[in-house]
């Protein structure tokens, strides 16, 4: 009988791509900037049951709560909200399925065939304070490069969303 | 630890049949005559005139930047915090020493960042327009 | 098996990520579109850290992509702003500056 | 800590399946915690008002007037709910579900006695924080949803203050993790027996407690930070064109948010259920949670209470002053807080500022 967290697990599956799908698929772009939080929420939700609660709140921290609402104020500012369905040229859809279709095909061909070497009965550290060590002695440069990165990617984005300087 | 988020999974349900639940119940007590002025959208009365969606400046988007930024910085300092407690009170070695250096670096770059949007007066909200 | 769901879902959403940076011809549904190859990669990398090898690297993994495709979203979307301000119209085909 | 649902089923002796208790444990505190207290807020409020005002305020419904929450709700429910033909059907709907979603379950974590909260995630504060997002997610989709000039802009400037006042709010409980070691708040209002507050660990956190007290109430658009409601600039912010019991459902998650920051800051700084000379390994078991549950209570009320009186006594901030108080004076101040609480925690060893002075003594 499959059990209640299967249901749940396909169903969080199952929202992931379809909203995915609505996200290409949608004309208005605001629908789909909307439909994109059934993305990243689905996602946190995939990321809770493959034991990674950490990564899944920060998921839904950035995504749901930065980067859509940096689309959000994107899409207001450059007056994308006022057409009401653009109209999507169906010339070039042709060739993007034809590149992503084979493409889908080798990925799920490589998933099915290839016999993964799995660990026999998994016991993760849970927690977050073993993710809290593993990053601060074996990933440290990383990190104190990712504050560089973000100090880069700000100073650049603020030079580019000034106004007034043409 | 799932069944911590089953719990969150079945709020999220309760609150979000709760809202449709109320308005469907409402639905048989509240009165609907709906007409063409009622559904107008307000504007203090006048006539609405053109569309609603105006043109913003670009201050909004400088300060989503800025709040991505440092929203990002903060989803990054949380498990520094979390074991620079143990590793802190646990004796004065070298190795709390270089954790608070760590944590000092990296707070102290963003730091800088926000001095630099400062100094450029990113963070005004009305900004004087330089004439140059 | 648990592992083939994940890769699976990964897998469509790598796909449709593609189809819309190709297909569509607006700037931020293309970046929409990154995100959603971004996500996927991350999705990869957690799955894999769990049933093949099951420790936490793929978990700092799909961390450090957060990080990067948030200052690429703000970058990306900065140069989109001003690529409206310059041609008014947020459609790809009006970038042909560069062409002639 | 266990969670409410688990205290549930080993009381009846493990007979009904566990499902029922969580689901139980998440109604009985929406419906005797939260809607009640949003309710009897709206009462309360008109009430502290009135006072502050020298007037008397509502006690026409029932003995002074403490009827008068479940008139309104009355009133509100019987009103006419109007969609306007213009705005964009889906999106008008689903805003406040969204807003009711994202305060609600902001519930979950909640700690209201030892064994009375929903769930004791180990990622409490984090998910304090991303639940927070999901309500300026639904002002924005409200305000662009009602296809009006006023509620689009009063949407995306009450965002952007929401937005911008999230990282104070953040770097000040950044600093409660600082102090307590770990994210749950079960674990952190452990930590807070007896008179070692968070409050009073070291004088940096009680500079963040203000702080945070200060971004939250911005957070959550209260005076003298509410700009999407300012008279005298846009006519009702986002939520100019919903009406009836929609307009009520933005209202009640405005309360059910101020009723979450109470608590987190009761949690977090207040030591939850902890008082100073109570020591509850000496109380009879019987008594323990009932007590600390009226103890939690009596907190998150004083701190209700002051919300209230800021409200009516403080003169409401322009924009550009909000977001120029946000980014020049607390967002750096916070940053130095979180240094000098760095610093503090690697001389003194983790101490708080009580330890050290048994220290001397003992």
């Amino acid at each position: 009988m499959i059990d209640f967290k299967t249901i749940v697990l396909i169903f969080f599956g199952a929202l992931a791509v379809s909203s995915a799908v609505l996200v290409v698929f949608l004309r208005n772009i605001v629908y789909s900037a909307f439909s994109l939080i059934a993305t990243f929420f689905s996602l946190a939700v995939l990321f809770i049951f493959l034991s990674a609660e950490f990564v899944a709140g920060v998921q839904v921290l950035i995504y749901v709560g930065g980067i859509l609402i940096l689309f959000l104020f994107a899409l207001m500012l450059s007056q994308q909200l006022s057409q009401k369905a653009v109209k999507l040229s169906s010339t070039k859809l042709l060739p993007a399925v034809l590149l992503a279709l084979p493409m889908l095909g080798i990925f799920l061909f490589v998933i099915y065939q290839t016999d993964w070497e799995l660990v026999q009965n998994i016991q993760m550290e849970e927690g977050v304070a073993s993710l809290a060590s593993l990053l601060l002695d074996k990933y440290l440069l990383p990190f104190e490069l990712a504050s560089i990165l973000l100090l880069g990617a700000l100073v650049g984005a603020l030079l580019l969303a000034r106004p007034g300087e043409k | 630890m799932l069944l911590d988020y089953f719990h969150v999974l079945m709020m999220i349900l309760v609150a979000g049949c709760f809202v449709p639940l109320i308005l469907f119940f409402g639905k048989f007590l509240r009165p609907s005559k709906p007409y063409s002025e009622k559904l107008t959208t307000y504007e203090c009365g006048e006539e609405p005139v053109g569309n609603a969606w105006i043109q913003f400046n670009l201050r909004f988007y400088s300060l989503a930047i800025l709040f991505i930024i440092f929203e990002v910085e903060i989803a990054l300092i949380f498990p520094v915090f979390l074991i620079y407690k143990d590793q802190v009170s646990a004796s004065f070695s070298l190795g709390s020493v270089l954790l608070f250096g760590e944590l000092i670096f990296f707070v102290g770059i963003l730091i800088l960042g926000l001095a630099y949007a400062w100094v450029k007066r990113d963070l005004d909200w009305i900004r004087s327009v330089r004439i140059q | 098996m648990e592992l083939h769901f994940y890769l699976t879902i990964s897998a469509c959403l790598f796909t449709l990520g593609t189809i819309a940076i190709f297909w569509r011809n607006n700037l931020i549904a293309i970046l929409m579109g990154v995100e959603l190859v971004l996500n996927a990669s991350g999705l990869n990398f957690v799955a894999f850290s769990k049933y093949t090898s099951a420790s936490l690297h793929g978990q700092i993994f799909a961390l450090f992509i957060i990080v990067i495709a948030a200052a690429e979203a703000a970058v990306a979307l900065a140069l989109v702003l001003r690529f409206y301000q310059s041609s008014s119209s947020v459609d790809v085909e009006t970038a042909n500056k560069l062409r002639h | 800590m266990e969670s409410l649902s688990i205290f549930l089923h080993n009381l009846t002796q493990q007979t009904l399946p566990l499902w029922i208790f969580v689901l139980l444990s998440i109604v009985l505190i929406l419906f005797l915690i939260t809607l009640p207290f949003a309710g009897f807020a709206t009462y309360l409020e008109r009430k502290v008002s009135a006072d502050i005002q020298a007037r008397i305020g509502p006690n026409r419904v029932g003995p002074y007037g403490l009827l008068q929450f479940i008139a309104d709700g009355i009133k509100l429910i019987l009103k006419e709910d109007i969609i306007p033909t213009a705005s964009d059907k889906i999106f008008f709907r689903m805003a406040p579900m969204i807003v009711i979603i994202g305060s609600f379950s902001m519930f979950v974590i909640i700690p209201f006695a030892q064994k009375i909260v929903i769930a004791d995630l180990n990622i409490g504060v984090l998910y304090i924080l991303a639940m927070g997002s999901f309500v300026a997610l639904g002002t924005i989709m409200g305000g662009w949803a009602s296809n009006n000039k006023w509620s689009l802009l009063g949407g995306m400037r009450s965002a952007a203050s929401v937005i911008s006042y999230e990282i104070p709010a953040a770097l000040a409980l950044l600093n409660v993790i600082l102090v307590s070691g770990s994210m749950s708040f079960g674990h952190i209002v452990d930590q807070q027996k007896f008179f070692n507050w968070n409050l009073f660990h070291n004088p940096f956190l009680f500079i963040s407690f203000f702080i945070y007290f200060i971004s939250a109430l911005a957070e959550v658009n209260r005076t003298p930070f509410d700009i999407p409601e300012a008279d005298s600039e846009l006519v009702g912010g986002y939520h100019t064109e919903y009406s009836g019991m929609r307009f009520a459902l933005f209202f009640l998650a405005e309360y059910a948010d101020i009723f979450v920051i109470c608590a987190v800051a009761t949690a977090a700084f207040l030591g939850g259920w902890h008082v100073p000379f109570l020591n509850y390994e000496n109380i009879a078991e019987g008594v323990q949670l009932p007590l600390q549950f009226i103890i939690t209570l009596t907190k998150i009320l004083v701190l209700f209470y002051v919300v209230m009186w800021l409200r009516w006594t403080l003169p409401r901030y322009r924009v550009d002053q909000l977001l120029g108080l946000c980014w020049k004076f607390l967002t750096p101040l916070s940053f130095l807080m979180v240094i000098l609480t760095s610093m503090w925690m690697l001389c003194f060893g983790g101490r708080s500022f009580y330890g050290i002075i048994i220290g001397f003594f003992s």
